[in-house]
């Protein structure tokens, strides 16, 4: 990625956008974020295999949002959180460039048109080792599963890395929050926990763009990104629609067909 | 703390047959924040309802559960109860103690048990309540009637003599529906036209009523007493504010082949034509199908006859917008097409029509001038057949229900042939001689007994062409499935009665419910025959289900009477159980975070969004906002909200918890 | 001699339908199984997959989710907007591991009071054969220290 | 001045073994699944190999993550209420690192300082720590900069040292407690002179008095709002910290019985400081991070003398968007004011 410190220092010495979104060198040989909002704090951007954080949730983070114009360095997921925010009004069509990787330098992209197109190119979002995980999970019996979930949530601090590492988890005032009524206990003890990542999951599906940003930020290792793919493929198998496609707005669980097919309900 | 009041009724031993009532009402009395707990024969009665108010006073009670039959059934009566002993009506509750729990379970604990847990839950929901206001909405005091039949220009009437504003909707370049099509009515045979021309004129001149013909139904936004309906007024490509309706232009038009819809397709028409005599308004339309200047640029006769220069051959369609308080919709029906039924031979012989089309060959203004002839060939016919329930009641091929008023139009043809071709023979095929209605079995009888119409009992199976006859085969039931076999000259079906192609559309449009005939559904089929589920909106007429014209007529009367009740006052009382979305404190002002997820769950439009400014008048956020007037209180939104920020009005998030809380 | 055990069953029901066909079991004099507890909403689409899991964390055994038939609902739309929610929620929960025969999703309009007695019947013969709501049971309290 | 044994594999078994019969369970370091997670374990061998640190810290130990405070019913016209008793079960914490062991200190000045917790002591006095000297360290570890070092005895009951050859350990036996372990298997503890031991190399990173010394003159530097634009404002550093301490104080109830429960609470979450009247001291995620920095490092001397961290370097390790806490101290200590 030669050309990415020009073009970035480019981008931001023209007036083009007044912060950019991307990475730098982490602790231990890690990637991190890194907000540059000048060209000398962009002289340190890199974008590499090591990059593979979802940057989304700093769009709509205020104090980054407060500088002005965005550019943010992008994978797909990325770029579908891009989208899924303008259609769930977040961000305005126009007001981020998204940068994708094209050879040695990034390609602009400025639309949500051009980021459409873009998207419609790329490969499958989710990991051969989290498929396959998920599908070890989906074999198991009810049991089984109930045994395996309540072993890894009982690590739960409730700490919130997932939600807020979530791009799509931009609420003010999180369900977590609300305390009348107390929808969800504060602890993070057994119902606590069942409950906090059953709506999370909940309040993904059909939202959720799959990068798996919550469970690489689980500080204990709770494997919290398999829910939010599940609850996301749910909506894809059973509805045929997908987050973060389009940025006009096509959220599963506010739409219906008179005809969606179910076998359950007698 | 709360302080609640529990009042236990018996209802007669209807309840304290299986469940006791005392210990409901003294385990209700220990739980936190009730001061008061009874029970009494009859909660529901005079006295009763005094104990309930006194306990308000006494105890100063700021919530009441009242445990007896369904709130369905009483919860009104307890919550003005409530209110006139000074308590909000929504901090009363009615537990369900009688069709959810003594009547459907034996006597013992169990029942029992329940019981006290019913009481219970509601207990924590009241604690919860809070004082909510009716909702008041101004009303626009113009009401829209879609459709000008007779039900169409009935309503219309009525509201206008009501002293309202009516502005009458038709698709067509006329108004008067099928009825002006008739040529004489059943049971008296009066002549249709004779009888319904009058009233076209009278809603034509009617200071109060707006017409608009030619015109469509395109939007409708908004709720009652406040809708915003898009009208698409169809170019006529004549002026109708300079055309006289001469008639010159209709005369003169060189392209005369045009079947006339008017007629059924048995007689023909202009390119330029008014659909018949007496049309209501007299004004032409230009068919730009068929006219020869729309299909190729030449020809302009009617402009070069029209005497006051009303030709506008680039007039285009335009929309008008108009503030509505009320909707009658009176769309009508259609009949089957006959095509549904080829062993019938219909398309392919021209003497196989439908009920419709008799109509105009049995009018005096029809295409024969009221002579009986085939269309085939002209001839009177000697034999003709009458087929009743031609895809009525009929689950293989037509559709199940009974049209309802075919028996009696099919005895009135009968009768009008044998009344025109003396010595004809007349025929009817029927399942079944369905005439209750005043003077209807009086008349089918005459047609059998007076003018010797042959009813035979029995369905037709095949009917085919031999000898420039058409032999129509099928069995007499009466006779022991004995077949029967007819020459005839002409045979006539007694199509179903449908819904309009459209109707489903426009239910959308709409926002009202349809059976799955597509039939409009009536609010409730016994005690809301006239309202639709969506406030604002009624319905008169076969946009129903199948009716005949007094029925129709009843019914539109009936409609315009709903609109001149609503129009009575100046605002609209409506109750509180609206959604809600929060306002907080700066620097949030609201929970709701503007993601508008909610608003395409909103079965009503009703989520708005708002724009909370600063001082200097910036934008700081935009959030939903939920219009009053348009919500139906489903709770949809609510639970689509991921942040909670919208709630509903008397079933909120604190109150269903709550109650989940204290199972 | 072990006592037969008696699920605690909950019932959200919408108001217009399930309700009001839970009304008419009642006229009808159709006796059912005392062990439902009715939650009245205005509509299936006012109910918060919440209120579900709140259910069985208050100790239910068994859970009925039902409203009008589709193409019936009051508000029109708002049951065909709650089928959607019942088919992904479901799916989550059994992907956590809850065992979902213990929530029973239905239609029953006004008009159908013997299918409300029955619905009620069956659900409570199964959850009394799958027995207590071990698995939810067990988490009160779990993870206090 | 305390006393130096040496401990051989062999004896450090059925060291195990005696703690057990003595009715304490052992908490250590355990492998699971690659996590390094504190464990109930019976054997030494249970006890993960070559780990640098656990993930959470030993805090939960004595202040666990939920726990309840009393507990009440409503009668009628009464609350019934009840007190919790702690489950204060005698608890040997064996192998945590010297960072986290004297982080304990820092606990206890917040547990201490006015009224006595009850529930801190009562788990507090039943605990035991057997630290364990590093040989490791990572570039999240500072310890070096904020007191301590790889090797420090403080917090300690006892403190191992592995031995060169891998066959044992070098132990310190520092306070009574550690006596009272020592009681139960005397002869496993055998005299010795202190045997060369190569502790980790953590190099200081920064002046720390100078660095606490300058803090309240950096109130209103943009170092704050620069390093924290990259924070999620999760809570991840403060629940695995050592020495964070905040909590809430949860009811839980119904309309006729409930309780009380303490649990984690972070600085970092935007809500922390939220008044009831919807306005937020900290409304940015800048201030809420200076909060944290000046917490530990200028607020906690003032008011204790002591700091409120360890340099064990797990918040670092634990953040999803790496905040490095050491990097930005010593970009604090360097900046002109």
């Amino acid at each position: 990625m030669a050309d990415l410190v020009s073009q970035a220092k480019e981008l931001l010495d023209s007036g083009a956008v007044q912060v950019i979104i991307g990475y730098a060198a982490g602790t231990n040989g890690t990637r991190r974020p890194h907000v540059a909002r000048s060209a000398a704090q962009a002289a340190c951007l890199v974008f590499d295999e090591g990059c593979v954080q979802n940057l989304a949730s700093y769009l709509v983070k205020p104090e980054v949002k407060r500088f002005g114009k965005a550019a943010i360095l992008a994978r797909t997921a990325t770029a579908r959180a891009a989208l899924q925010l303008m259609a769930e009004r977040q961000i305005a069509d126009g007001s981020v460039r998204i940068l994708v990787e094209a050879g040695d330098s990034v390609a602009v992209l400025d639309s949500a048109e051009a980021l459409e197109a873009h998207l419609a190119l790329q490969a499958e979002g989710i990991s051969a080792k989290d498929r396959e995980l998920l599908e070890r999970l989906r074999a198991m019996t009810h049991a089984e599963r109930w045994a395996f979930w309540q072993k890894e949530l009982a690590r739960c601090v409730k700490c919130y890395a997932c939600r807020n590492s979530c791009p799509m988890c931009y609420c003010e005032r999180c369900t977590m929050d609300c305390n009348r009524p107390q929808w969800v206990p504060v602890p993070s003890h057994a119902v606590g926990n069942l409950e906090y990542h059953t709506v999370r999951a909940m309040h993904l599906a059909g939202r959720c763009v799959e990068c798996g940003e919550c469970g690489r930020a689980c500080p204990v290792g709770i494997p919290v990104h398999l829910m939010t793919f599940h609850a996301e493929d749910s909506v894809r198998r059973q509805f045929g629609s997908e987050a973060g496609r389009t940025a006009k707005l096509d959220y599963a669980l506010s739409t219906f067909k008179p005809d969606d097919k179910e076998t359950f309900i007698r | 703390m709360s302080r609640i009041g529990i009042f236990i009724c018996h209802c007669g031993e209807n309840i304290s047959a299986t469940v006791d009532c005392a210990r409901v009402a003294e385990e209700s009395g220990r739980l936190p924040g009730v001061v008061h707990s009874v029970d009494y024969k009859y909660m529901c009665s005079d006295p009763g309802q005094r104990m309930i108010q006194e306990a308000i006073r006494e105890h100063r009670l700021d919530g009441v559960v009242v445990a007896a039959c369904s709130p369905r059934m009483h919860e009104a009566t307890f919550r003005r109860t409530v209110s006139e002993a000074g308590l909000n009506p929504y901090q009363c509750e009615v537990a369900n103690l009688r069709e959810h729990c003594s009547w459907v379970h034996e006597k013992g604990e169990s029942t029992t048990q329940k019981a006290i847990d019913l009481v219970r839950l509601l207990v924590e929901k009241v604690k919860r309540n809070k004082p909510l206001l009716p909702i008041q909405v101004p009303i626009t005091k113009t009401a829209l009637v879609v459709g000008g039949g007779v039900a169409g220009i009935q309503a219309a009437i009525d509201i206008a003599n009501a002293g309202h504003k009516v502005v009458l909707v038709e698709k067509s370049p006329s108004i008067g529906g099928h009825m002006s099509q008739l040529s004489e009515t059943f049971p008296t045979l009066d002549c249709s036209q004779c009888i319904l021309t009058p009233r076209m004129v009278e809603a034509a001149q009617h200071p109060n009523i707006e017409l608009m013909t030619y015109s469509e139904v395109e939007k409708v936004e908004g709720f009652i007493g406040n809708f915003k309906v898009t009208v698409r007024k169809k170019a006529r490509k004549v002026d109708e504010k300079l055309c006289t309706g001469c008639g010159l232009c209709t005369q003169k038009c060189p392209n005369k082949k045009i079947p006339d819809a008017f007629n059924e397709g048995l007689g023909k028409r202009g390119a330029i034509y008014v659909p018949f005599p007496q049309a209501v308004p007299n004004k032409p339309v230009i068919d730009t199908v068929n006219c020869t200047f729309f299909k190729t640029g030449k020809c302009k006769v009617c402009e070069k006859v029209c005497p006051t220069n009303a030709i506008r051959f680039e007039q285009e369609d335009s929309h008008v917008t108009l503030d509505i308080g009320a909707i009658v919709l009176a769309t009508g029906f259609q009949l089957m097409k006959t095509e549904a039924f080829p062993e019938y031979g219909y398309g392919q012989h021209k003497d196989i029509i439908d009920g419709m089309q008799f109509e105009r060959l049995a009018s005096a203004s029809g295409p024969t001038l009221g002579a009986i002839q085939r269309p085939s060939d002209g001839k009177e016919p000697g034999t003709i057949v009458f087929i009743a329930c031609s895809g009525s009641r009929d689950r293989a091929k037509g559709v199940p229900y009974c049209s309802k008023i075919c028996c009696m139009y099919t005895a009135k043809h009968a009768m009008l042939y044998k009344h025109k071709v003396h010595g004809g023979k007349a025929y009817v095929f029927y399942m079944d001689i369905r005439a209750a209605g005043k003077a209807y079995d009086e008349f089918t009888r005459r047609a059998i007994e007076e003018d010797e119409v042959s009813y035979i009992r029995g369905r037709v199976s095949r009917i085919y062409e031999e000898d420039g006859q058409l032999v129509v085969k099928g069995v007499d039931t009466l006779l022991g499935g004995m077949p029967v076999e007819i020459k005839a000259d002409m045979v006539v079906l007694a199509t179903a009665v449908q819904a309009q192609e459209d109707s489903r559309a426009l239910a959308q449009t709409l926002h009202v419910s349809y059976d799955s005939y597509g039939f409009f559904a009536e609010a409730h089929p016994k005690l809301r025959p006239v309202e639709t589920n969506t406030a604002g909106i009624f319905l008169a007429g076969a946009c129903q289900a199948p009716r005949d014209i007094p029925e129709t007529v009843a019914q539109a009367s009936g409609a315009a009477a709903k609109v001149a009740g609503l129009f009575s006052k100046d605002e609209l009382t409506r109750e509180p159980i609206v959604a809600v979305v929060n306002r907080q404190a700066p620097p949030l002002f609201s929970t709701c975070v503007g993601c508008f997820l909610c608003q395409s769950a909103c079965p009503y439009s009703a989520i708005e969004s708002e724009e909370i400014k600063n001082r200097a008048g910036e934008v700081i956020r935009t959030v939903a906002r939920v219009n009053p007037g348009l919500c139906q209180g489903c709770g949809t939104c609510v639970a689509t909200c991921r942040t909670k920020a919208i709630d509903l009005q008397g079933y909120s998030n604190e109150q269903l918890f709550a109650e989940v809380m204290a199972l | 001699m072990n006592e037969r055990f008696e699920p605690k069953i909950t019932a959200f029901v919408c108001n217009w339908c399930t309700y009001a066909g839970a009304d008419l079991t009642g006229t009808s004099r159709i006796k059912y199984a005392s062990n439902v507890r009715i939650i009245r909403v205005p509509c299936t689409g006012r109910i918060d997959f919440m209120l579900i899991l709140k259910a069985f964390e208050r100790g239910s055994d068994g859970v009925i989710v039902s409203g009008c038939h589709p193409n019936d609902c009051h508000y029109t739309s708002g049951n065909y907007h709650a089928r959607r929610r019942w088919m992904v929620f479901k799916e989550q929960l059994e992907f956590m591991g809850v065992d979902t025969d213990r929530i029973t999703f239905s239609w029953v309009s006004a008009a159908e009071g013997a299918k409300w007695a029955e619905l009620v019947n069956d659900v409570t013969a199964k959850i009394r054969a799958l027995g207590p709501h071990e698995a939810f049971h067990a988490l009160a309290g779990q993870g206090i220290n | 001045m305390a006393e130096t044994y040496t401990i051989s594999n062999e004896a450090l078994d059925r060291l195990f073994q005696a703690m057990a019969q003595d009715g304490r369970r052992i908490l250590a370091p355990v492998d699971a699944d690659g996590r390094i997670e504190l464990q109930l374990v019976a054997r030494p061998a249970d006890v993960a190999q070559g780990y640098l640190q656990t993930i959470l810290s030993a805090k939960e130990t004595v202040f666990p993550k939920v726990e309840r405070l009393l507990s009440y019913e409503l009668e009628p016209s009464k609350v019934d209420l009840k007190d919790a008793t702690p489950q204060a079960l005698p608890t040997v914490l064996f192998g945590i690192r010297p960072c986290e062991a004297s982080a304990f200190a820092a606990l206890d000045a917040v547990f201490n300082w006015d009224t006595r917790d009850a529930f801190f002591n009562a788990r507090w006095q039943n605990l035991a720590v057997i630290g364990m000297a590093c040989t490791q360290s990572d570039a999240a570890c500072f310890c070096t900069s904020v007191g301590g070092a790889p090797d420090s005895t403080k917090g300690s009951d006892i403190l191992l040292k592995p031995l060169a050859d891998a066959s044992g350990y070098q132990a310190e036996v520092l306070t009574d407690k550690g006596r009272a372990i020592q009681a139960l298997v005397p002869e496993c503890f055998l005299s010795s002179e202190p045997s060369p031991f190569s502790p980790a190399v953590v190099e200081s990173a920064f002046d720390q008095p100078a660095l606490t010394a300058k803090l309240p003159g950096l109130f209103d530097n943009e170092l704050w709002v620069d390093q924290s634009l990259r924070c999620i404002g999760c809570g991840a550093c403060a629940f695995v910290c050592p020495t964070c301490v905040c909590f809430d104080i949860q009811e839980e109830a119904d309309a006729k019985k409930g309780e009380r429960l303490r649990c984690w609470d972070s600085c970092g979450f935007s809500m922390f400081t939220l008044h009831a009247s919807g306005h937020n001291p900290r409304e940015k995620q800048s201030q809420r991070w200076r909060q944290r920095v000046y917490h530990k490092f200028s607020y906690y001397p003032q008011r204790y003398g002591m700091l409120g961290c360890v340099g064990c370097g797990k918040c670092t390790r634990a953040c999803p968007v790496d905040m490095n806490l050491k990097e930005h101290l010593k970009d604090a200590a360097e900046v002109q004011a």
